[in-house]
């Protein structure tokens, strides 16, 4: 296989192609974030969904559960949850949790939360299965 | 060992291995709590242990990316370190962040965490490998930018060679996207988003810069190879990565709320991201074929080669398995997940660092290489970690495939946890496997005490 | 004195393009459906590969290129023009 | 091993076998032409699924638009091939003939752009964007992605003519030449693929 391979032109290559495709990237991201508003339901973020994602956070409830398939495979995807059980169903699993755990099952910690945290974690999980995600989950089972 | 302020690297790869033992600990524990669900709860539940382990990785990883940039760059700029001092005051900051870290996550809740270590003033925790407290981050920015000065300065009053400014690249790189960790916004699809940022843009983008430059050295050193070979090789390599790895961040906006080109896009480049692995394990094999010297250190040779074919395997073949949008959308949030993960992270990253150490802690101790037994003994501790991370993967592979069958395919989808139970078996398998990867790891540790007389090193 | 490329000098080989482009158009403007229009389609992509081939193996001067760029990127050539007439015929069918 | 034959070699001996340009330059153009090609027969099959969709869309296309870019594209390519045997022939005014010919080149590529970029000014004051509908993403990502490829060409296109200009290229050592009229081949070579597939087939 003869020809010329220099190394000047491999870096000529490197930076040409990878400063296109950045701009690339960037610029279709630049379109993501504009098209956006119309898939996300932006406007149904009430302070208490902002309260719940905190809550979401606080508590690393990504450390087990997958949210929009994103996340730790341990339990049940959430994103679809208030879907699956309806509000009332989640709160009455989530405050139910008993503190030692269920022998040999899989156990979720009792967070003790109060009421106004418990409407603030079922908002935010509600609010997040409004957002369009290409009809994922296949199924309710997420 | 050129220049004495190499020998900074050296605990640098001691905390890098000591905490890879920790990360293996926790991957256990895990293990084992997927099977017995309330294995040390509620003192050590799954989210916490999952924190430990994950984030151990990652810092054990920058462990050992730091010290193999203080151990080539001097090398490689035929200078001596900028500020040897300045590293290892860097070494203690690092190392107490990130030992209180996990302390933080095994001593309090989660949640009391959060309210002692200011959480509500910037809310950056909660978020997977995102986890640490909002000092650790802050101590990690200080320290990358440290660290990132100290090479710096050291590259700039040396000679400049292909091998460090690829390397280079790669950190500012690593530090750079790490910022959108400080981007938490309310909206779930933005934050999700830019998370990918710091996620993807690593490990499938400028992570490969660095894992190029650690091999290409590596393969210098040993193979003996002119130094414009192989050179050429790393550019055309990390081109390929860059140009299929940037737009192939599109296969994590598959269903996360962004418009559904990215289906298309995202597919058709990390659909070629594999490539560029093929090309660095045909340039590795290459290399070591037309080696014009037999290096002593073989461990480090076989460690060489075994990072491009498992990185191959693992990131590329593993990583094509679940890419395309009409499979991903079967397999998102699955073991398959799982699976790509556990051998892309131990094919690219893991391996590379150990094939650093294993080059180079023999030098930073003295010798061309460890003794004809400690080497077997490390061949030992290759091929049982390697053979039991592919029978990881193979398991959840498996566990994974039942599961999207049951839970998603089946005409009569059942429920997450029902079908976990189901999968049990896989699961067990996986453990058996971790326990051979711990023994396997011990291996390597015990290979760098296994004394006896050093190999006499023929070549230069 | 023969030198590599005074055998198709780019001006050959540019109105050759040139022409096979015309025709290109003028099959594409004809509206035609069911089985004429079918195999107008299918000339086009005659033309385009035709085309491709030209700017491949002269101005990219792969004609006497070594072998493993030759076939790599006329190999990319005829699977990709096979695979959209494939397509295309299986939209139709 | 450097491949210099000087073209005045009086024996007509078959030449050795050459790339034109730098294999680095080539591997990425091969890795160009797989990301197109994908995405070529992915446009192909999702149309076979619904022909109907893309035919309605494709009448919205500008058709003669098409054919004037794919002659600009076709003579710039012409073009970029003549300067390349201009300076390989060498002689005393290879430099300012090839010099003439890639300023040519990057004229058509002008024109190409002019042309492009007015199409799309027309497709989106309609209203056309990436996520309207799955023929306006395959459309856009298809020539979009072409496009952003002849900007970047017309870049590499003024650095060539610069080099030539300053003579920097001379018979046997052309290797920045050869390998940027690869590239822009390559250009073209998708366009001539991506004419027929986005514009008339119906």
């Amino acid at each position: 296989m003869s020809g010329v391979f220099t190394k000047s032109m491999a870096r000529n290559v490197f930076y040409g192609g990878s400063v296109f495709f950045f701009l690339l990237f960037l610029g279709l991201t630049f379109d993501t974030v504009r098209a956006l508003p119309k898939r996300d339901m932006r406007h149904n973020i009430t302070p208490l969904v902002a309260e719940g994602k905190k809550i979401w956070e606080t508590r690393n409830c990504i450390g087990c559960h997958t949210l929009l398939g994103e996340g730790a495979y341990f339990a049940p995807e959430l994103g679809n949850v208030v879907a699956r059980y309806g509000e009332e169903g989640v709160k009455a699993f989530i405050t139910s949790r008993p503190a030692d755990g269920i022998p040999g099952r899989r156990s979720m910690p009792q967070f003790n939360l109060t009421e106004r945290e418990l409407e603030a974690i079922t908002a935010f999980l509600k609010h997040v299965g409004t957002i369009d995600t290409a009809k994922w989950p296949p199924n309710i089972q997420g | 060992m050129q220049y004495s302020s190499q020998a900074v690297a050296k605990p640098y790869f001691v905390a890098a291995i000591g905490l890879f033992v920790g990360q293996i600990i926790f991957g256990l524990i895990m293990g084992l709590q997927y099977v017995i669900g309330d294995f040390l709860f509620p003192a050590i539940p799954f989210n916490v242990a999952r924190m430990v382990h994950t984030n151990l990785l990652i810092v054990w990883l920058l462990f050992g990316f730091m010290g193999a940039a203080y151990y080539l760059v001097p090398e490689e700029s035929e200078t001596e370190l900028w500020s040897p001092k300045l590293a290892i005051v860097l070494f203690w900051v690092f190392l107490a962040a990130g030992v209180l870290t996990v302390i933080g996550y095994l001593a309090v809740p989660y949640a009391t965490l959060a309210k002692l270590t200011g959480n509500d003033l910037l809310e950056t925790m909660g978020r997977e490998f995102l986890e640490q407290p909002l000092p650790t981050k802050l101590g990690i920015v200080v320290v990358a930018l440290a660290f990132l000065f100290n090479i710096t300065m050291t590259v700039l009053k040396g000679r400049k060679t292909v091998i460090s400014s690829v390397l280079l690249l790669g950190l500012w790189g690593l530090a750079i996207f790490f910022l959108f960790a400080f981007y938490n916004p309310v909206n779930v699809v933005l934050d999700k988003m830019f998370w990918w940022y710091v996620v993807h843009l690593w490990v499938e983008g400028v992570w490969e810069l660095i894992l190029g430059a650690m091999l290409a050295f590596v393969l210098i050193k040993i193979t003996g190879v002119d130094r414009e070979v192989i050179e050429k090789w790393l550019y055309v390599i990390i081109t390929l990565t860059l140009v299929t790895g940037l737009l192939g961040t599109g296969h994590h906006y598959f269903w996360i709320g962004t418009p559904e080109y990215w289906q298309w896009i995202g597919s058709v480049f990390s659909a070629l991201e594999p490539i560029p692995f093929f090309a660095l394990t045909v340039f590795a094999f290459n290399m070591v074929n037309r080696r014009r010297r037999e290096h002593p250190n073989k461990a480090a040779t076989l460690w060489a080669l075994g990072t491009g074919v498992m990185s191959f395997l693992g990131a590329g073949v593993w990583g094509f398995l679940h890419t395309l949008a009409p499979v991903n959308y079967y397999t998102h949030g699955s073991q398959i997940t799982a699976a790509h993960g556990h051998m892309a992270f131990y094919g690219a990253y893991v391996m590379v660092n150990l094939t650093m150490i294993s080059y180079a802690m023999p030098l930073l101790r003295g010798r061309q290489a460890n003794s004809e037994k400690s080497q077997v003994l490390e061949m030992w501790s290759f091929w049982l970690m390697t053979v039991s991370m592919v029978f990881i993967t193979l398991f959840l592979t498996a566990a994974g495939i039942l599961q999207i069958w049951l839970q998603r395919i089946a005409s009569d989808p059942q429920p997450f946890m029902v079908v976990q139970d189901q999968v049990a078996l896989f699961y067990w398998m996986r453990e058996w496997s971790g326990v051979i990867f711990l023994a396997g790891l011990l291996a390597y540790l015990a290979s760098f005490f296994v004394g006896g007389k050093p190999a006499e090193a023929r070549a230069s | 004195m023969q030198t590599r490329d005074s055998i198709h000098s780019p001006l050959t080989v540019w109105l050759t393009l040139v022409v096979a482009t015309g025709i290109t158009f003028f099959a594409g403007e004809f509206e035609g459906s069911g089985p004429a229009g079918r195999w107008l389609v299918i000339g086009v992509l005659a033309l385009a590969l035709f085309k491709g081939s030209l700017v491949a193996l002269h101005f990219m001067e792969l004609r006497h290129a070594p072998a493993v760029w030759k076939w790599s990127v006329l190999g990319w050539l005829w699977m990709v023009v096979l695979g959209i007439a494939g397509a295309y015929l299986k939209g139709t069918a | 091993m450097s491949r210099s034959h000087s073209s005045s070699s009086a024996a007509a001996l078959p030449l050795p076998a050459a790339l034109q340009g730098d294999i680095a330059v080539w591997i990425f153009l091969l890795a160009e032409l797989l990301a197109f090609g994908v995405f070529f027969l992915a446009y192909a099959f999702a149309r076979a699924r619904n022909p109907a969709l893309f035919d309605a869309a494709q009448a919205g296309l500008d058709r003669q638009s098409g054919l004037i870019n794919t002659l600009l594209l076709v003579s710039s390519s012409a073009l970029v091939a003549h300067a390349v045997a201009v300076v390989r022939r060498g002689g005393g005014n290879a430099a300012r003939q090839g010099a003439a010919a890639l300023l040519g080149a990057i004229a058509c590529g002008l024109g190409f752009i002019v042309v492009k970029g007015s199409e799309y000014a027309a497709h989106f004051a309609a209203g056309m964007e990436l996520s309207s509908s799955t023929f306006s993403m395959f459309y856009l990502c298809l020539t979009g992605f072409h496009f952003f490829h002849v900007v970047l060409g017309l870049a590499v296109l003024a650095v060539l003519w610069r080099q030539t200009v300053a003579g920097v290229y001379r018979p046997g050592d052309l290797n920045g030449l050869e390998s940027g009229a690869a590239y822009w081949h390559m250009v073209d070579l998708v366009w001539l693929v991506l004419f027929p597939l986005v514009y008339l087939m119906h």
